[in-house]
């Protein structure tokens, strides 16, 4: 059952990832990044990361995404991208040498190393029906307790999000005393 | 069939080459691709590559930080997204054309 | 002045006191400028002489010393001392700043021309003054800016590209150095047991294992190399002297150079007594070639400056040359030399600048016959010609000869060669003299204007110590000699080189003094 | 008196001071005056301390005045110090002697001249130096001197500077004589690592004491024979002396032929000692080519027309003799030879500027001739000289040369075979010379306007002070023999004077049939000489035989054409290559290190092209290369 | 309710939070009183940055003098470290973000362009700034970064008249996007392997070495992921390739700041990562810093040979000047070295040369923030001496031209290097200076030796002169009294593990 789960979830991100690559279409593109969120939401599902799973649905294909579509009508340009034609020389070939690089290397490590991956921690508890929030509660404790910190910064990162949508978006130049 | 899916159980290694995998994707469409919105919708592949492989290790390590993390990431997602899409747009407003490749002013 | 005075720190801040002052000073009030520099170069050149008045000749050791902690947590004092290599090296440094300031006009921006050579002053009394290496470093290299400042400044066509390449190739010597100080330092924590750039301290107590000395030697010879400079890193030197202004390369011959001799003395040889004796012979046959093919380069030179800028390069290979044959004769020499070097170049390169004055060129090609028409001028430069080739009664000679049979005792082959530069020197510069001097004067120099009063009394100050240190210079060696022979035990105590013995004196040539 | 020898060069010096100072205001004829004055002075105290010296006993004829303390360094004491002997009194007295004479003859040569005072300035400060050299204590004061002198000489030469071959010619000289000077000082660097002392009675008395090794002495006495070489104009250093006639004629005269060009053979005669501690070859080497450089310069002498250029040729032909007196060990006779040649020779360069004077500058033989008459006293004078130098009985030549070719044979008789051609040759040229300018029919009629710019265009006899002279030296050149006459022990009294300093002579060859025989050879000398004044009266003045002179000689077989060639088309090539070698290579290097830099920055900016995905590809790279690095050390 | 029995949270150590809090209220303030009063006094908006980051400092300050018994602490959960490093480097940052506030406000004004935002983004960069160095936990570490590198992509592209800017803003965002999921891909493995994403954690993990033999590869290669997205931050190469045409076209104070306050975090950050998190693993990390040094010295000071625009010569000698700290850093890689303090010496002084520098830079770029080739600065030595002379000290400063705090940062990283025995580092570090120096010598000859291109009046703000003063006033006194910051640096250690 979860092998079935796993190659169609790897499926959906893998193809999702490539779609966002090779689509030419910026509205193509953001549509198979949804995939591939999808994808991964349903991997942390399977990983019992229920919580992780919501929000990442809620948040990434929710909202972040439709930003991005959001984005792209507003500035017209859905027309797509011509990519028969590379301006840079071998930079494709270059491009995939990098990525495969980098894909191979962590995955050599990955795999060189995945037996020593012991226990470490106290535990994922995993949701039951029996108590349907453990997943929830217990992340819920770890980030007020040991990350209150993280948390509260993650407030100054949403409040720099804020002035940078206001200087950006302004129309004209300054307000106050200039002229 | 059945017996077969019995079996053989991805392990959280197959998790982290997926997110290997995904990741290098990511990057290739960051060089490949010339739209800035579609570069940067690649480097969220990257995180989320990211992201797939932190919960994989947190329940393989069973260290509920992994999923913490993953939160948090989300998050910094987001704003990027918001300053991202922020800077793309203001400077749309004066240029036409969509692609990172005009924008080499600054070279040398 | 009683002796608690601390008139080598004196010597360093007041040039600089003085540059401040100008900079300070509007440029309106360009006479005030004038009168300030006028005023701090000679008081400085008077200390000098109260120096050497007051220095005690028979003490080989340091006089005059005055240490006080500066950076303490990299063991760092403000420690400055002179002795019988440095005084008269200090003493042409108080001598020659003013002579320039007095006797040559920059012709433009009085007021940063003097500021510069004012800081210039500073900057070459710190580094021939101070006991600690990384005093000395700072020295060392900063007077590389207001020398750059015054080619670039008030030098000729191609100034700014001689600036640049004189700042970087020295700086790049220096940089090896730099690090090199700070290994000697480090390494030398292990036999003193504290951190210290003290020179003296870790000459006497460190002894640094055989390869580690070899390379920490190497590292101070780059940089000094440069600075001399050695065949064959010499290039910049030309390019330097025909750019700089008069003034500037008065004061580039005089004094900036001897950093480098004086660097090899001070910190080759006093450090690395075994380096040195090591490197022995590759510094001398560097030295003898320097001497032979600055020469010949001279020879075939058609820019008159540029004919006395290679002169300098064979002049400081007879000085290397003693300094690394490691006699008492040789070594007295070479500081004699040093001296006589700054003096009699010096003076070449007035009058060299003088002609330019009259002239506005200093090819040789388009000079003839000025003595027909300047005699007086010519007579000058004859003499001051003279002496840089080593006439015996001329400064020149004195030296040069000390240098020559001192390093005789032990390099001889190397000697031989290094003598037959005398032949040469005579060659190009009497040659360059017929070309430019003899002959009869075409129109464009039959105009030639005679010495000015002005400086015909700057020329006879130079001819003055040319003369008399020639004639008389035991009251020189009599200073130099205790301080190199202490040198001399240094090394010989230091490693395993023998000093060379000359025979006892069979026959005291007898009869009573007349005259003295 | 003895005290006193430092006035001997104090007063020359004084006034070349004086002239220096005040030398406008002076002006002619008092600068003349003042400075023959001080030359004059100095001779009057040279007697003096001669006087001194000779009341004393051999032994005590020997005194150091030691001045002040000139080099004291360790080991090395060099003193200011002069030393009075009667070899270093023998030099001064002719030093001072013709030097004052020539003094009183210049201020009449050099009348009217723009630099009059100029000349009497060079001309004390050469006496000075001169007067150093040979009263100097030790090497290195002699090597003051040494060097004065050659600086003299180069000013002097130059004299008249505007003309390019006087300037060439002062050049020449100064260089060459650099290049024995190179010898001299590696001699005193020997010198001192031997003994430890420069003073030449350390050294002498080391090399006495055989404490020197025959290898190092050898060594000291040949540097000191390049040195010799280069100031005596020996073979092959000699070609600077010929050209040296560009300076004025009381400069020739003085410088070179009477005074500077003999200190080669005074110093050899100083270290005599040395040079006898050394192997016998070394002698054998002076000795050598001192004869070969006599006859050479003979023969060259034979076709000059340059009536200065013969007597230079001369004057090397006859330091030559001196060289092989020295060689074979015949140091008396050196100096005997040194002293009268000082006479005639300096009598005769006067003479012929007394000549050129009256000729209005004419120097050339050829259109000389009949003289005679015109000029008697010149004319009876020259006479006197070309008889003493062509070896005729009594005069002073004759006796000196005669000695040396005495102890020539007795060494080696091939030499004194070249010496008594040597001889023949001399009697020969120096007849022709006589005759041509003075014998035979006037040439000077035919080209007298072209050289008449003096007005009156007949050669007149010279004023009394270029006359007195004449008569004084001609006096000395016929009783100068009168030192050393051969006929007993008693009649020798230079040899005998000489003594305390040179004590190796005679004795050396006491023993060898020369000795036995000398009145053979005597008289063979006397016939050599007769015959080749008969030749040439029959070549010149009777027209017997065809005049042979072939342009070879003239040429001075081209050795010095020769020697200018290589100087200046190899000699100089190379140096331009040193020179270009420099500029490409050595500069070429440093700034090709700037330019490659350049060049580096230049291809690195491609890098930097501006393109975010290029830039992305360089960071991917870095970081492929990073992991690969850490997954290796991770894994293996 | 029903939780909070069971939550047991650390409690918040508001004392120590004070540099931080303050920033943040001014921040808010800024914001709040911003959009509710239109219209403010002229400068107001810098008063107020600069008056809540003088309490920062202040706050640090005090810090400084009670570490001084205590060697540091860590608080909320061992998150963050307060530490003699972590506060000195606050210290610089706060200087940094003063002067960058005066820069500012003299560059608004004459961009007629008054505004609070750009001062909140100021400030909420330097918050991150002071989370990264004082983070002693890499996510929270994470947030820092992102919160200053967000604040920096938009400051860089607020200059919204000049397309270089906005070309700027891009570039940098597209990049730092992609260095920064290199960074968190690093923070994953590390997490996988050793199970921990505390430094200090990870350290002790290490150091007990218990179930981590065989994950060494992916922590490996865990640290070369993390080593790319700070190498980025801090413009080594081969990642510097950003650094040229974000400091060009940034506007001027926004450069200042980023090479100054940007570099001293990520530096900060970097090595106490190394340092303490990885102090078991110097024999790994400290070849590539290593290779890293040398390339990141003779890349910046080669390329910088070229150069025709002052601000982008600026750039390329910030990365050479990155190279020397990656110098001290790698001497910080042997036992007993004290690699760590001479970086922060270095770190220190380079800021108040940058800004200095910079300061000099807005102040000739005239009206469009864009004069600043080195045509622009021909014969300022007539024009304006003062100017020139300044920028002469600071020039030759970077330089490392003795008597100027240049060269005691440059002597202080080297002593570290010898005494690490890592000589050719050392020797080739000094070469590059050397070629580096050319660069300073060429600005130097266009301002004194050549003729001024223009005559036109050159008016400086007051704020730009205080800056001026200030940094030249810090080198020369540090150039000629090491010992003044030497005793500070000297001090600059970790929290107790």
């Amino acid at each position: 059952m979860e092998l079935f789960v796993f190659i169609v979830a790897a499926a959906m991100v893998l193809g999702g990832a490539l779609g966002v690559v090779t689509r030419s279409n910026p509205v193509h593109a953001a549509m198979s990044l949804v995939l591939t969120l999808f994808g991964i939401a349903v991997m942390f599902v399977s990983h019992n990361a229920h919580f992780l799973a919501a929000v990442q649905v809620i948040v990434y294909a929710g909202a972040i995404v439709v930003l991005f579509l959001f984005v792209i009508m507003l500035l017209g340009v859905d027309k797509a991208e011509d990519l028969s034609v590379e301006p840079i020389t071998n930079q494709r070939p270059l491009a995939a040498i990098i990525g495969v690089g980098i894909s191979a290397i962590v995955i050599a490590a990955i795999v060189s190393s995945r037996a020593g991956l012991g226990a470490s921690g106290e535990g994922v508890d995993k949701t039951t029906l029996e108590s349907p929030d453990a997943n929830i509660r217990q992340l819920a404790r770890v980030i007020f307790s040991d990350n209150v910190f993280a948390f509260e910064l993650t407030s100054v990162l949403l409040l720099v999000a804020v002035i940078g949508t206001v200087v950006m978006a302004r129309k004209t130049k300054a307000v106050g005393t200039g002229k | 069939m059945s017996f077969m899916l019995s079996v053989v159980q991805p392990t959280s290694t197959w998790y982290l080459v997926l997110s290997a995998v995904l990741f290098g994707i990511g990057t290739i469409g960051v060089m490949v691709r010339r739209n800035p919105l579609i570069m940067f919708m690649c480097i969220e592949l990257m995180l989320n590559a990211v992201n797939l492989s932190f919960v994989a290790l947190s329940s393989q390590i069973a260290n509920i930080d992994g999923q913490v993390v993953v939160f948090f990431v989300l998050v910094v997602a987001a704003a990027e997204v918001v300053v991202g899409l922020g800077i793309i747009v203001s400077i749309m407003r004066r240029r036409t054309s969509l692609t990172v490749d005009d924008m080499s002013g600054l070279k040398g | 002045m009683h002796a608690s005075f601390p008139i080598l720190t004196a010597l360093i801040l007041l040039p600089i006191l003085g540059a401040v002052l100008i900079t300070i000073v509007s440029n309106k009030y360009l006479e005030l400028v004038k009168v300030i520099a006028m005023v701090f170069s000679v008081g400085v050149g008077g200390m000098s002489i109260w120096l050497l008045a007051s220095f005690k000749s028979a003490d080989s050791g340091f006089q005059y010393v005055s240490q006080h902690d500066w950076v303490t947590s990299w063991g760092i004092s403000w420690h400055l001392g002179v002795d019988g290599v440095s005084l008269f090296l200090v003493v042409l440094t108080g001598i020659l700043f003013p002579l320039v300031i007095l006797g040559v006009d920059p012709h433009h921006d009085h007021k940063r021309y003097l500021a510069w050579l004012l800081l210039l002053e500073a900057g070459v009394m710190g580094s021939f003054l101070s006991l600690d290496l990384f005093l000395f470093f700072i020295f060392f290299e900063i007077v590389l800016v207001p020398m750059y400042f015054l080619i670039g400044g008030w030098g000729y066509d191609k100034r700014v590209y001689a600036a640049t390449k004189f700042f970087l190739y020295t700086m790049l010597g220096s940089a090896f150095m730099l690090v090199g100080i700070i290994a000697t330092a480090v390494l030398a924590r292990r036999d003193i047991g504290y951190l210290t750039f003290d020179l003296v301290t870790i000459a006497e107590q460190a002894s640094f294992a055989t390869n580690t000395g070899r390379w920490l030697f190497v590292s101070f010879a780059i940089a000094f190399a440069v600075k001399v400079p050695i065949f064959p890193l010499h290039t910049w030197l030309p390019d330097a002297h025909t750019q700089a202004p008069t003034g500037g390369s008065v004061i580039l011959a005089g004094v900036l150079l001897k950093m480098g001799t004086y660097g090899f003395l001070r910190f080759g040889l006093y450090l690395f007594p075994a380096a040195a004796v090591w490197a022995k012979p590759v510094l001398l046959t560097l030295a003898v070639i320097g001497i032979i093919y600055g020469a010949i380069a001279a020879t075939m030179q058609t820019d008159l400056k540029r004919l006395v800028a290679y002169s300098s390069v064979a002049h400081l290979g007879f000085i290397v040359l003693g300094i690394f044959a490691i006699t008492s004769q040789s070594l007295t020499g070479s500081v004699m030399q040093m001296v006589n070097h700054g003096i009699s170049t010096g003076a070449l390169f007035l009058l060299v600048g003088m002609i330019y004055e009259r002239r506005h060129t200093r090819e040789i090609a388009e000079l003839r016959g000025i003595q027909s028409v300047a005699p007086i001028f010519s007579a000058a430069f004859m003499i001051v010609m003279l002496s840089s080739i080593g006439v015996p009664g001329l400064n020149g000679f004195v030296g040069e000869f000390l240098i020559l049979i001192g390093s005789f005792q032990s390099a001889r082959w190397w000697t031989i060669v290094a003598a037959t530069g005398v032949i040469l020197a005579a060659l190009y510069l009497l040659w360059a003299y017929q070309r430019v001097f003899h002959g009869e004067p075409d129109e464009a120099n039959s105009t030639f204007a005679e010495m000015t009063l002005r400086e015909g009394a700057l020329i006879m100050v130079f001819i003055g110590l040319i003369g008399f240190t020639g004639v008389y210079p035991k009251p020189m060696l009599e200073r130099i000699e205790p301080s190199v022979d202490k040198l001399v035990e240094h090394v010989v105590s230091h490693s395993d080189y023998k000093a060379p013995t000359t025979p006892k004196i069979i026959a005291e040539p007898h009869g009573e003094k007349v005259g003295e | 008196m003895l005290d006193l020898v430092w006035l001997i060069p104090a007063l020359p010096l004084a006034g070349f001071l004086l002239i220096l100072l005040f030398g406008r205001i002076l002006g002619e004829p008092r600068a003349g005056i003042l400075a023959t004055a001080m030359a004059a002075s100095a001779f009057v105290v040279t007697v003096g301390v001669y006087l001194d010296l000779l009341s004393r006993t051999a032994e005590e004829r020997h005194h150091v005045v030691t001045l002040f303390s000139w080099l004291p360094v360790g080991t090395l004491h060099v003193d200011m110090a002069l030393l009075a002997d009667p070899l270093s009194i023998t030099m001064a007295l002719f030093v001072t002697g013709i030097g004052s004479l020539i003094h009183l003859y210049s201020i009449g040569y050099m009348h009217g001249d723009p630099k009059f005072s100029k000349f009497f300035l060079y001309l004390n400060l050469f006496v000075f130096s001169m007067l150093m050299l040979v009263l100097g204590e030790n090497l290195l004061v002699t090597f003051l001197g040494w060097e004065g002198v050659g600086a003299c000489s180069y000013f002097l030469i130059s004299f008249w500077h505007t003309r390019d071959s006087a300037a060439t010619a002062g050049k020449k000289a100064f260089v060459t004589n650099r290049v024995g000077d190179w010898g001299m000082m590696v001699a005193m660097f020997l010198a001192f690592s031997a003994v430890g002392t420069l003073s030449y009675e350390g050294i002498n008395a080391a090399a006495d004491g055989g404490k020197i090794a025959a290898v190092t002495a050898t060594g000291i006495a040949m540097m000191l024979f390049v040195g010799a070489c280069g100031k005596s104009a020996q073979l092959p250093l000699y070609i600077w002396l010929p050209d040296a006639m560009e300076g004025p004629t009381p400069v020739s005269a003085l410088i070179h032929a009477a005074t500077m060009v003999t200190s080669g053979v005074f110093l050899l005669t100083r270290m005599a000692p040395v040079l006898h501690a050394s192997y016998p070859w070394a002698g054998d080497v002076i000795a050598t080519v001192g004869a070969l450089t006599a006859l050479f310069a003979a023969t060259v002498a034979v076709a000059q027309t340059d009536i200065k250029k013969v007597l230079a040729y001369s004057t090397v032909s006859q330091l030559g003799f001196m060289f092989l007196a020295i060689g074979s060990g015949a140091y008396v006779a050196a100096i005997f030879h040194m002293v009268t040649h000082a006479f005639f020779k300096a009598l005769l360069f006067l003479g012929s500027g007394s000549v050129i004077h009256g000729m209005h500058h004419e120097q050339d033989m050829r259109k000389m001739g009949a003289l005679r008459k015109l000029m008697p006293v010149t004319g009876f004078t020259f006479i006197i000289g070309w008889l003493a130098i062509a070896g005729i009985p009594p005069f002073a030549g004759f006796w000196s040369k005669d000695e040396v070719l005495l102890y020539a044979f007795a060494n080696n008789r091939l030499l004194w075979l070249i010496g008594v051609i040597t001889a023949l040759l001399t009697a020969y040229y120096m007849t022709r010379q006589v005759i041509m300018v003075f014998f035979g029919e006037a040439r000077w009629n035919d080209h007298a306007e072209e050289n008449g710019a003096h007005g009156d265009h007949t050669p007149h006899e010279s004023p009394w002070t270029m006359v007195t002279p004449l008569v004084v030296l001609a006096g000395l050149s016929i009783v100068g023999g009168a030192m050393q006459l051969p006929f007993s022990k008693s009649t020798k009294f230079l040899e005998h004077w000489l003594e305390p300093v040179v004590h190796h002579s005679e004795v050396s060859i006491a023993d060898t049939w020369a000795y036995s025989n000398k009145w053979l050879l005597l008289v063979v000398a006397i016939l050599i000489a007769v015959s080749g004044v008969v030749a040439a009266i029959a070549v010149y003045s009777k027209g017997k035989f065809k005049i042979i002179e072939p342009q070879i000689l003239a040429d001075a077989w081209r050795y010095d054409s020769a020697v200018s060639a290589i100087v200046g088309g190899p000699g100089r090539a190379a140096f331009g290559g040193v020179a270009a070698f420099d500029a490409k290579i050595v500069d070429g290097a440093v700034n090709g290190i700037g330019t490659e830099v350049r060049a580096a920055s230049g291809l690195l900016r491609k890098v930097q092209s501006g393109l975010v995905r290029s830039y992305a590809f360089v960071i991917g790279l870095g970081a492929v290369a990073l992991l690969a690095w850490f997954l290796l050390r991770g894994i293996l | 309710m029903v939780f909070a029995a069971t939550l047991d949270g650390p409690s918040i150590p508001w004392v120590e939070l004070i540099p931080i809090l303050s920033l943040l209220a001014g921040t808010c303030f800024l914001l709040l009183v911003g959009s509710l009063i239109p219209t403010w006094p002229r400068r107001g908006y810098a008063w107020v940055t600069g008056i809540s980051t003088t309490v920062a400092l202040v706050a640090n300050a005090v810090k400084w003098n009670n570490l001084y018994y205590n060697k540091g602490e860590t608080f909320f959960a061992d998150v963050i470290a307060i530490d003699r490093f972590s506060v000195l480097a606050s210290i610089t940052i706060c200087l940094a973000v003063i002067f960058g506030a005066l820069m500012m406000s003299a560059y608004l004004v004459r961009m007629n362009a008054d505004g609070p935002e750009l001062y909140a983004l100021l400030l909420t960069s330097a918050i991150g700034a002071l989370v990264m160095v004082a983070a002693n936990e890499l996510i929270v570490l994470f947030l820092g970064l992102e919160i200053l590198s967000l604040s920096l992509y938009l400051l860089a592209a607020s200059n919204r008249d000049r397309e270089e800017s906005q070309e700027s803003g891009l570039k940098y965002f597209i990049l730092g996007g992609f260095s920064s999921a290199f960074f968190l891909y690093g923070v994953a493995l590390i997490f996988g392997s050793t199970g921990s994403t505390k430094i200090s954690g990870i350290g002790e993990v290490l150091s007990e070495n218990i179930s981590i033999a065989n994950t060494d590869a992916m922590l490996l290669v865990g640290i070369g992921m993390l080593l790319v997205g700070l190498g980025f931050k801090v413009s080594a190469a081969p990642f510097h390739v950003w650094t040229p045409d974000v400091y060009e076209g940034a506007p001027t104070p926004v450069t200042a700041f980023m090479a100054s306050a940007g570099k001293v975090a990520a530096f900060a950050a970097l090595i106490r990562i190394l340092a303490v998190g990885l102090e078991q693993r110097v024999d790994d990390w400290r070849p590539v810093v290593w290779a890293l040094a040398i390339l990141t010295v003779f890349t910046g000071s080669i390329l910088a040979v070229v150069q025709t625009n002052v601000k982008r010569m600026l750039a390329y000698s910030s990365i050479s000047h990155a190279g020397f700290i990656l110098v001290g850093l790698e001497a910080a890689g042997h036992v007993g070295s004290d690699g760590v303090a001479t970086s922060m010496n270095y770190l220190a002084i380079y800021t108040v040369l940058v800004m200095g520098s910079f300061a000099i830079v807005l102040a000739l770029s005239g009206n469009t923030d864009g004069e600043t080739n080195l045509s622009d600065f021909k014969g300022l030595a007539k024009r304006r001496p003062a100017l020139a002379l300044a920028f002469t000290v600071l020039l030759f400063a970077q330089a490392g031209v003795p008597l100027t705090a240049g060269f005691v940062s440059k002597f202080a990283v080297i002593k570290s290097s010898v005494e690490a025995n890592s000589y050719v580092l050392a020797i080739a570090a000094m070469v590059a200076a050397v070629i580096g120096a050319y660069l300073y010598l060429r600005i130097a000859v266009s301002m004194w030796l050549e003729e001024p291109a223009s005559e036109s009046e050159i008016s400086v703000d007051p704020a730009v002169v205080i800056v001026i003063v200030v940094s030249v006033a810090a080198t020369l006194i540090v150039g000629f009294f090491p010992e003044l910051l030497l005793q500070a640096t000297r001090l600059a250690r970790f929290a107790p593990l």
